[in-house]
């Protein structure tokens, strides 16, 4: 009862600080957007992403192409629908693997502390103080082009930051005077993770997570644009405006289109990163 | 801004690697080696056949061993020495010592012998018809020994030579702004008649769309690497010619014969019957193309125009399948985005195997990585591009089907049958012409059959120029290569 | 016979690393405790008083095991708790609570009301969830909290209700002693009035034994049986309540006792309070620590005092010049 | 006495019936209901109240302090030396702010800009105001420091804030409050966060310094024994309203409205050792839905139906006025129904 | 003290760091399928050449072997010989950096222009319109694909209006100066040839400006935030009850610490500056680093890609050793302990 009553508050307050602030609702429209399309895809796509028309190439857009086609007939509409899978679907496995491994990682290396601790951030350091696109790149060329790779390499070098993150939480937290006192109550460190530590320091971390969703998208149409990530005929938005790049100048619906795509969804992802990290934010929560 | 009148502005992709004939192995390089130095002999204008160049003249003994060449007087190198006998052996010891890809067109290659400043002789370990053809390929370019000054470590002056020229051609490298611009200036010693053009630059624009707008707007000469749409769009401005020839730049699908179940023959031809060949040069080529009629190209001589060609023809493949008796067959298609057409091509394939029931997945690889899988043989079907190093059928029926060059150095669909091996063995050890033909033929006709290869088609080479550059001479041997010594811009 | 004090500290010394060197090893320390000895009665209560950062609550904290020490001993009920391990320890640390001063950040902002109530005895295991919250109500309702309020998050309440909480928590494991680190000073005077008030009555009730931080003399006064003064990390004088703060005897009780706001007395004059501040703990002083502030100063300030017992032998100064 | 002397030579801040509200989510929050605080020249006076009551709202609406678009005033005026700081915009405020009336704030913590030195804040203010050169900015800005006796001010003023104790900071914000002799003085708990012998001195240098220059203080805590030693006039105010106001002395003496008195009662320094306090039960009400009537009768002992219906007005003699019905002073108004 | 306290932790991780990139990039290099020697010699040389190249390129040697010398040159300075130019990687590098930097400080330059009055704008208009106009510009510049936006403006700069050049350095008459620093903007100013600064100046501002809107979206985000949190500090309160004028607390109370916690952020935003320049560089044909290192890439030109990463990271500590100075400098907390 009284809980659902809370969580009815809380969503109303949602609304509430949403429309004090208009872009976030701009981001949580793009998002549900773009997860319609990745749900949907097949009803919405007038047309088989894949299905090859030699007679069709390089149309411009009209009501039977909306997108236009590209040079074999695929039609791009459909294409850049398609893409928000691959594409979207990456970014967010990316950025959930180095969460999950970050978050691990920092809670453990803040918990542990001492030696150990210094080992685990040296090494982030230098992982770190690799060139991600490089590393990326590199891990890519080493273990073959595809989006799983790349995908692999983006994952390697976000850890740091979530490491990071996580490490600062958890010793900002092991300072706060509530986890103290469970330290006198006989608690062990485990306990004060699980039950304090892990719990609290959540809020900030998904908030990174979101935001971080956004620069993903990029980083992975990026790849996918220098041919490292997703590989023909995949439809992948960076891979769309690469293979559109070179029409630029006849068929400038080729490459605009997904690249339009890709500025939006990171749109909606920073946006809505903001909104939330501006509600967590306890400073203007009261107001 | 249009550039001056003797001055040409070549604009391409990217930077050629290096432009050291020992090392150097792309056409991309070709383009300063051939402007820079001269080698012995010299394909006469378009034809593939070769004429004096360096060299005046020469003779052969029967065994076909040992060669000796006349070197014409007048030819310096771009500090003034003359090009004698000891830089045709230095630039031979070098290249053989280097032992990088190029020194690979000289198999036989003993040793080569000063007679006099003027002759020279060169020995060696096996007949090897093919031997005047090579001398004509880049890395059989005539460098200065005093290069040597520059060597550093025992590299033979590799670092120095990367972006230098020591040569006795029309043209020197005067300067190279890495990834931005390579300056040609006139070599003053020439023996040649003086080149129309005083110099040659070659830019580096990555972007096509950036090299066709540069194209117009007269900021530059000759644009490469276009893609045939552009190039349709280019061929409506007046003031541009787009040249499109046919060339020995062969498109063709490796299938690995070693790896069922394209082991059977049956299956093989069958995928071959089962390729809509026209469809793709009109679809994806546009046009500019032909369907390939054997290994060897039309432009090569040991060609065969009678020779068999597999049709577009569902019903007898879905038969050929069903002698067989495979079924459910599934197949890779391992490629890369080396060559642009290899993509659009695996899909056409993909959709046309569909038809008589063989799923074909594509797998895109880097380059490197396809080229390794290639070599050693972990893959189904995978694109292949080919282009001869110098004009004889060698180049393609040694390389494509000796069963002792498997793998990365030509037989890269691992075919092995005795008999074609012994065919082209035969053919490469004897000097007579019509008869090295006869058994090409031969060797072409078994093979074919046997469809250890998809035949897709012979590529045109196109670039385009403006319309002002006079003088351009199409070697199908020398693609990415001018003849800027005779070259020039007239309005 | 006099019964065993419940907690017994003797020469506690703490200090925390105040800068480091480049490889991580602290260079110099900030003296927080300087050799405090102590001893608080079963069922009475010591209150302790001094000025900001004189080290009271490293003091507080040192008892109860979060701030490590290296010299001295903590006994509670005679065991030593730093000599103990494991579930021994666990067992003595929750014979010991502690209050903070700050209401809001020592309860988890996430954690219901029961659930914080009944950490101590959660972390000692062996309950289920019902008997927590059992045991939970039956806390609450002693702190004068209604069970409706047991499934709210503390952000619900006020700042006395949370603190309430708070005393619950440190109630649930019936423990020996309960420190008080200023558990009024984030709450209105009114507000004030409700926790002493309910501090007294589970006192009186159960017997607990206080050991109270805080500088408001008046409280300290009004709560406490003994008075401990604390200057730079040593106690300067202490003794019974109203012994000590209505006839104090070391300079600096004094000081302290005449700026302390009051109805009935005026301003002091800026000679009397005397400006200075705390001297630095990083560099203790050398003789007597309140030397450099104080009025009385005179020879023989400069040898280190040692706290001395004043005529009834109740009570102890740190100051030579004290009479005894 | 002084205080008459005072009243005659005219009014420093005079606030009448200010009300304000901050509008949130979930309702406005009446900050302010029907405040009015006089203070004359040279006068030194007292605000106490529970945290939350409204004393920094108040003083800060006064000086346009609130942050802009957050609140709403929904009635009253304030004039400041007989100007409306209310209609000022925020430029005619920014002259006013620090020249005619200064704020000392709490925290002395976080009051000081931590990356500027002493010197650059204390000379910045004193040559907005003041028409003065640079190193005359120094001279006074030394001059002011060594009247807080802040022993080496040339070199303090080379410090910055973090290189300063608690004590050392608060001295620094008084003398920058005091640098260009502004006409009043609001002191916003300056001492809560200090030592009680470093809140002596802080105390004794606002009296002397505001006596010796006739400069008006109000001086806001919620620490009635503090108030009492320094002010010459009290207000008590409870849940954004005023209960009680009157000389100092007097009010501490004979509190009139149950609040005060049950504020002094609950002290532990009037209490026997050990005895039960005489606490106020329940708790400050919730200013976004007060209760009706007088806001104190949810935990007032001596309630009566009227309380609960309707809410007293401040009434009583020229300086003296409580708001509360039991002390019978305002029942007439409330007949002649002026308010709910 | 405390200069040598945060330099030398710094100088520490820097041998770390250059140890662990050249372990991973090693590793990486040899877990390849791609065999280096095939990509020299091509990929229809014969056995025996691919042995010799092998042999001279000292990849017949036990990996461990191989890897000390590598370690063991590149503590003498010596990155190698690149696979495909031939050139010591050292060499290459030299010829590409400036190019790179001069962009990289111009995006920079651009960025911080645009992006902290911007911030400054938004934070103190909060929530009006400004704020609104900036954030969404700011949101735009963070989720600007690079590759794309470099696309877009060639197109319409370039090829539409033909206004601005689309790729390169210099335009196709202009000789470049002489190389001084590498810097084509100051070198041809040095050697006063207008024509040169001119023409260079035009091929700037497309890829300046497109690496430079990212970063303008991340400054601006991270000086609006801290701007917001500096302004509801006690000090502006007090600045403000002072009376100092609205300008002189925004800019010299407020910005002021406000830029401290955005020093951090310089030093991350350089770092993507990085990442953003490969993108941008291969767009407009920039012959920089990052047009080196995509093409190494492109042909696994493995002591290139060593080389670049190792030179990247060291520049990354560097960049984040001047980032604690500067931090340090700003913060009079952190410079006099
Ligand atoms: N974790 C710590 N690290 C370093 N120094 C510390 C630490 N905790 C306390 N100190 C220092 O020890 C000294 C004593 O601090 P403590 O908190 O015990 O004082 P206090 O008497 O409780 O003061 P207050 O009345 O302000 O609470 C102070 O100088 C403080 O700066
Ligand atoms: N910006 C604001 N937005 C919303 N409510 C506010 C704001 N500022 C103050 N309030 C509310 O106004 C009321 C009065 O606050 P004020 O700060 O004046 O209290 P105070 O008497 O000064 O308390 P304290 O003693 O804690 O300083 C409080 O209930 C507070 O929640
Ligand atoms: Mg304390
Ligand atoms: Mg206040």
């Amino acid at each position: 009862m009284r809980r659902a009553k809370s969580i009815s508050e809380r969503l109303l307050y949602l609304w509430y600080l949403s429309r004090r602030s208009p872009l976030t609702l701009v981001g949580a429209a793009i998002i549900l957007l773009v997860l319609f399309m990745i749900i949907a895809a097949p009803m919405i796509a007038p047309y088989n992403p894949d299905k090859v028309s030699l007679t069709a190439r390089l149309l411009p857009p009209s009501a039977v192409h909306w997108f236009g086609t590209d040079e074999v007939g695929r039609d791009l509409f459909s294409r850049v629908i398609y893409g928000a899978r691959a594409s979207c679907g990456a970014a967010f496995m990316i950025v959930l693997i180095s969460m999950l491994v970050g978050v691990l990682i920092g809670c453990f290396s803040g918990v542990v502390g001492g030696r150990v601790d210094t080992a685990i951030m040296r090494l982030m350091d230098v992982v770190l103080a690799l060139p991600a696109l490089v590393l990326a790149m590199a891990l890519a060329a080493a273990l073959g082009p595809s989006l799983f790779n790349s995908m692999l390499a983006v994952a390697i070098v976000r850890i740091p930051a979530y490491v990071r993150l996580a490490r600062g939480q958890t010793l900002s937290l092991r300072e706060q005077v509530f986890v103290k006192a469970s330290r006198t109550f006989g608690a062990s460190p485990f306990y004060i993770l699980r039950w304090h530590i892990l719990p609290n320091a959540m809020s900030p971390i998904i908030v990174q997570a979101t935001l971080d969703l956004g620069g993903v998208v990029l980083i992975a149409a990026a790849l996918s644009f220098i041919g490292l990530g997703a590989q023909p005929p995949t439809a992948e938005w960076g891979a769309l405006v690469s293979s559109g790049r070179s029409y630029m100048l006849d068929q400038w619906w080729y490459a605009t289109f997904p690249g339009l795509a890709i500025l939006i969804t990171a749109m909606g992802c920073n946006l809505v990163g903001d909104g939330i990290r501006d509600m967590l934010d306890p400073r203007l929560r009261g107001r | 801004a249009i550039a001056a009148q003797d001055v040409l502005v070549l604009a391409r992709a990217e930077d050629p690697p290096t432009a050291d004939p020992g090392v150097e192995i792309s056409n991309s390089g070709y383009t300063l080696i051939y402007a820079a130095y001269e080698r012995l002999v010299a394909y006469k204008g378009g034809s593939t056949e070769v004429g004096p160049e360096l060299a005046e003249s020469w003779t052969a003994d029967d065994a076909g061993l040992v060669w000796t060449f006349k070197l014409a007087s007048g030819h310096k190198f771009d500090d003034g020495a003359p090009v004698d006998a000891a830089a045709v052996k230095f630039s031979f010891d070098r290249l053989m010592k280097l032992k990088a890809g190029p020194s690979d067109a000289f198999p036989v290659l003993k040793e080569v012998e000063v007679v006099d400043p003027q002759t020279v002789k060169f020995h060696l370990t096996a007949p090897f018809a093919p031997f005047i053809s090579t001398l004509a390929v880049s890395g059989a370019a005539i460098v200065n020994p005093k290069v040597m000054e520059h060597e550093k470590d025992g590299d033979m002056a590799k670092a120095w030579l990367a972006e230098h020229s020591a040569g006795s051609g029309p043209y020197r490298i005067a300067s190279w702004e890495r990834n931005q611009s390579i300056v040609l200036d006139r070599n003053e010693h020439y023996a040649g008649t003086k080149p129309a053009l005083k110099q040659v630059v070659i830019r580096i624009v990555g972007d096509v769309s950036a090299r066709r707008l540069q194209l117009t707007s007269g900021d530059a000469d000759i644009i490469e690497q276009i893609p045939l749409d552009q190039a349709e769009a280019l061929q409506k401005d007046a003031s541009v010619v787009v040249e499109s020839n046919p060339s020995m730049y062969v498109n063709y699908i490796y299938m690995n014969n070693r790896q069922p179940p394209l082991d059977d023959a049956k299956v093989r031809q069958a995928i071959s019957y089962a390729v809509d060949y026209q469809g793709i040069i009109d679809g994806i080529m546009l046009g500019q193309a032909k369907q390939m009629r054997g290994a060897v190209p039309s432009g090569m001589w040991g060609h065969d125009p009678q020779g068999f060609q597999y049709t577009y023809d569902v019903e007898k493949a879905k038969a050929l399948l069903a002698e067989s008796g495979k079924s459910d067959i599934r197949l890779t298609y391992t490629f890369s985005q080396a060559d642009p057409a290899w993509e659009p091509v695996g899909l056409a394939l993909q959709a046309s195997l569909a038809e008589i029931g063989v799923k074909l997945d594509l797998q895109a690889v880097a380059d490197t990585t396809k080229r390794e899988l290639v070599a050693n043989g972990k893959f189904d079907m995978a694109p292949g591009a080919w282009t001869p190093d110098f004009a004889d059928p060698y180049m393609f029926m040694n390389y494509w089907f000796d069963a002792g060059k498997m793998g990365g150095p030509g037989n890269r669909s691992f075919y092995d049958n005795a008999k074609v091996t012994e065919l082209v063995q035969e053919a490469a050890a004897i000097v007579d012409e019509g008869k090295r033909k006869e058994l090409y033929v031969e060797a072409q006709t078994l093979s074919t059959q046997d469809a250890p290869y998809l035949y897709i088609m012979e590529k045109n080479d196109i670039f385009a120029r403006r319309a002002v550059v006079k003088g351009y001479v199409y070697n199908p041997m020398l693609i990415q290569v001018y003849n800027f010594g005779t070259m020039s811009k007239t309005e | 016979m006099i019964a065993r004090p419940v907690l017994e500290v003797s020469d506690l010394n703490v200090r925390f690393p105040a800068s480091r060197d480049w490889l991580g090893r602290p260079n110099s320390h900030v003296h927080a405790v300087n050799g405090v000895s102590l001893q608080v009665r079963r069922g009475g209560s010591l209150g302790i008083v001094g000025e900001s950062g004189c080290g009271k609550s490293t003091l507080a904290q040192a008892i109860i095991g979060l701030a490590p020490y290296e010299k001295g001993r903590v006994a509670i009920a005679g065991q030593d708790l730093q000599a103990a391990q494991g579930k021994q320890k666990r067992e003595l640390r929750q014979k010991m609570q502690i209050v903070f001063q700050d209401p809001q950040s020592s309860l988890d902002r996430r954690l219901p009301v029961w659930r914080l109530i009944s950490e101590p005895l959660h972390i000692r295991g062996g309950h289920s969830s019902a008997e927590l919250h059992a045991k939970a109500e039956q806390l609450a309702a002693a702190v004068g909290l209604r069970p409706e309020h047991l499934d709210r998050l503390p952000h619900e309440f006020s700042g006395g209700q949370r603190q309430r909480i708070a005393i619950a928590r440190a109630m649930s494991t019936d423990p020996d002693l309960m420190v008080l680190d200023e558990p009024t000073s984030a709450l209105d005077v009114s507000v004030q009035a409700q926790i002493v008030n309910l501090l007294l009555k589970l006192q009186r009730e159960r017997g607990l034994t206080y050991l109270l931080i805080s500088h408001d003399v008046a409280l300290v006064r009004h709560f406490c049986d003994d008075v401990a003064v604390m200057y730079l990390g040593q106690i300067v004088e202490s003794g019974p309540a109203d012994a000590v703060l209505g006839n104090p005897r070391h300079p600096y009780t004094q000081t302290l006792l005449a700026s302390a706001p009051s109805f009935e007395t005026p301003l002091p004059t800026l000679a009397e309070v005397r400006i200075g501040e705390l001297p630095n703990n990083r560099k203790l002083p050398t003789g007597c620590f309140y030397r450099e502030r104080c009025s009385k100063a005179a020879g023989g300030c400069e040898a280190p005092q040692g706290l001395r017992r004043l005529d009834d032998g109740a009570r102890q100064a740190r100051c030579h010049l004290a009479q005894g | 006495m002084m205080t008459a002397t005072v009243q005659s030579r005219g009014q420093a801040l005079a606030i009448q019936n200010l009300s304000l509200e901050f509008p949130t989510f979930s309702g406005a929050i009446k900050a302010l209901d029907n405040v009015s605080i006089n203070v004359a020249k040279a006068e030194i006076v007292g605000i106490v109240g529970e945290s939350g009551c409204g004393k920094s709202v108040t003083t800060m609406a006064a000086t346009g302090l609130l942050p802009k678009g957050r609140y709403r005033i929904t009635g009253g005026s304030v004039r400041l030396f007989g100007h409306s700081t209310l209609t000022m915009d925020e430029s005619q405020l920014q002259d006013v702010r620090g020249k005619m009336v200064s704020t000392i704030f709490q925290e002395p913590m976080n009051a000081l800009n931590p990356t500027i030195r002493i010197g650059k804040q204390l000379t910045d203010v004193i040559m907005r105001h003041e028409e003065a050169s640079l190193s005359d900015a120094r001279r006074i800005a030394r001059d002011i420091l060594a009247d807080m006796l802040i022993g080496e001010p040339e070199r303090v003023m080379k410090q910055y804030p973090f290189e300063l104790s608690g004590g050392m900071r608060q001295r620094v914000l008084i003398a920058m409050a005091f640098s260009c002799n502004p006409g009043l003085i609001i002191a916003d708990e300056p001492t809560t966060a200090l030592d009680v012998t470093v809140q002596a001195v802080i105390l004794r240098l606002i009296q002397n310094r505001a006596r010796r220059t006739g400069t008006s203080v109000i001086f806001i805590s919620h620490n009635v024994a503090v108030v009492s030693q320094l002010c010459d006039r009290l207000y008590v105010m409870y849940a954004g309203r005023i209960v009680e106001h009157g000389a100092t002395r007097t009010v501490l003496d004979a509190p009139q409205h149950p609040y005060t008195q049950a504020l002094l009662r609950c002290l532990p320094e009037r209490v026997a050792p050990k005895q039960e306090l005489e606490a106020i039960t329940g708790a400050v009400p919730n200013l976004m839905q007060p209760p009706a009537g007088c806001y104190f009768q949810p935990r007032c002992k001596e309630a009566i139906d009227l309380c609960r219906s309707r809410s007293p007005q401040l009434a009583g003699a020229e300086g003296r006025e409580v708001a509360c019905w039991r002390r019978g002073v305002g029942l007439e108004i409330a007949e002649q129904g002026s308010r709910p | 003290m405390a200069i040598t306290r945060i330099i030398i932790p710094r100088l520490v991780l820097l041998l770390f760091v250059v140890l662990g990139v050249a372990i991973i990039t090693f590793t990486i290099s040899h877990l390849i399928p791609g065999d280096p020697a095939r990509m020299i010699a091509g990929d229809r040389a014969s056995a025996e050449t691919l042995e010799n190249v092998r042999r001279n390129l000292g990849l017949d040697r036990p990996v461990v072997e191989q890897f000390t010398i590598y370690i063991g040159n590149l503590l003498q300075g010596d990155l190698g010989t690149s696979l495909r130019t031939n050139r010591p990687v050292a060499g290459d590098i030299r010829t590409f950096l400036p190019a790179t930097l001069e962009l990289g400080s111009v995006a920079l330059f651009i960025a911080i222009c645009l992006g902290v009055p911007l911030g400054v704008l938004s934070a103190v208009y909060k929530d009006g319109p400004i704020d609104q106009i900036a954030r969404t510009v700011s949101v735009c510049g963070i989720s600007m694909p690079v590759f794309w936006f470099g696309l877009i403006l060639i197109y319409l700069f370039y090829a539409k209006f033909q206004i601005l050049p689309g790729s390169g350095r210099l335009a196709m008459g202009i000789v470049a100066p002489e190389r001084i620093t590498g810097f084509l903007l100051i070198d041809s100013l040095l050697q006063g040839r207008f024509d040169a600064f001119r023409s260079a100046v035009y091929h700037i501002i497309l890829p300046g400006f497109v690496l430079a809107f990212a970063n303008m979206g991340v400054i601006t985000r991270q000086i609006r935030a801290s701007m917001l949190d500096v302004l509801q500090e006690d000090y502006i309160r007090t600045a403000r009850a002072s009376g100092l004028r609205k300008r002189m607390i925004i800019f010299n109370y407020a910005l002021r610490n406000a830029l401290i916690p955005s020093i951090t952020l310089l030093g991350l935003a350089l770092g993507d500056l990085l990442y953003g320049a490969v993108l941008t560089e291969t767009i407009f044909a920039w012959p920089g680093m990052g047009t080196y290192v995509v093409t190494s890439i492109q042909t696994l030109d493995f002591p290139a890609i060593m080389g670049f990463t190792i030179v990247a990271s060291i520049g990354y500590v560097l960049i984040n050793l001047l980032v604690d100075l500067a931090y340090m400098l700003a913060d009079p907390q952190i410079r006099e302990v």
